[in-house]
């Protein structure tokens, strides 16, 4: 999806949302700036969040555009 | 109940669908089968392919939940869901949902139910080319209005 | 829109009328197909077999008149029927209904009535055979609700 | 359906339920008889009627018992 898989060093648990304003895109934004003008989904250890969620020191979290099957 | 989830390049074959649902799930009476295949057409611009990427991992376990919920609601005898990635052409099947239940009805909403859930809650993403480059495609909200109608 | 319907002893299949579908109607984003085979019970008895009757001309008709009913509902693109007739044995396929259509709600709605309606207003006959002998079957109270349902 | 073809000669157009009291089964018991304990289906040329259909000197008429497809 144009985006790679970065390591991310927390040293205590954190939220989804507070994440996503420590990723920063190619532009400069970070991530939660640029939801305020698209949709991003999240995923922590595979399984579909908001930005209330947890984020463990071990978890595996996944961002990316709106999905569409079939 | 028989379940085969597949996430794959290659294409499928319905009628080995068929034959696989009723050697595996007894003498079922009713089977309804959904294809989606690739249009040639979407949004007024001329479709040349689609290129579909999923979430390896969580979009199978996605498509499981998909079927337990299926089959939490109606009387399955066996479901096989087959969702192909990679590039695909016009006229190129894309997915496969088959359900067989004693009774059609039961057969056809979880044919149903299976396939609007999957277009809205499973971690699959297409990028249509079109004659000025390509874009990722959406799911379309009469698609999210579908899929929630279920939970009503 | 395409339209195909035949009568035959001769077994039929998915994958074919998939292509016919798709080479004869356009490039249908949505296909559903339903097939109902011989179970091996039915009100509590071991079902050895099935024989089917039809009337010839009659029924041609009354699925014509069906597929027209569906064509007049819904935007469709194609509409294959293939019922089979004579001697069936537990397992085997009875009917094939086929449909496409740009919007998969749309195949699902057409497909599903097209059976409801050929369970109990097209001219077939199944006798039964049973371990005391044989018998003729009527249509389920069921299927005349379900098929009274789309004239609501 | 265990029933064969008969020609009735008609002098005048009837109607489907006059046509049922003229054809006796193998019982002695006519159509309409029989009508009163089980469903007997009509059609007139290959179309489906109730009772008060009529039925022309050159009808094709045919009764037969509930249908089921698929």
């Amino acid at each position: 999806m144009g985006q790679s898989d970065i390591e991310i060093m927390l040293e205590a648990p954190t939220t989804v949302g507070a994440l996503k304003s420590m990723i920063k895109l190619p532009n400069g934004a970070s991530l939660s700036e640029a939801s305020l003008t698209q949709t991003i989904m999240a995923a922590v250890d595979q399984e579909m969040v908001d930005d209330s969620a947890m984020v463990s020191v071990t978890s595996e979290v996944a961002f990316f555009p709106p999905v569409t099957g079939g | 109940m028989y379940r085969s989830i597949l996430i794959q390049p290659e294409d499928f074959s319905l009628d080995r669908a068929l034959t696989d649902l009723k050697a595996q799930s007894g003498l079922a009476g009713g089977l309804c089968f959904f294809t989606g295949a690739v249009r040639n057409s979407n949004l007024d611009e001329t479709v040349g392919g689609l290129y579909l990427e999923h979430y390896p991992g969580m979009t199978e376990r996605q498509l499981d939940l998909i079927v337990d919920e299926a089959a939490r609601r109606w009387q399955l005898h066996g479901v096989i869901v087959v969702h192909r990635i990679g590039n695909l052409a016009p006229g190129d099947n894309i997915v496969l949902v088959a359900v067989s239940a004693s009774h059609r009805g039961e057969a056809f909403d979880a044919c149903e139910m299976i396939m609007d859930y999957l277009k809205t809650n499973a971690t699959f993403w297409k990028k249509e080319s079109i004659p000025d480059g390509h874009r990722w495609i959406e799911s379309r909200s009469s698609d999210q209005v579908k899929a929630t109608a279920w939970d009503a």
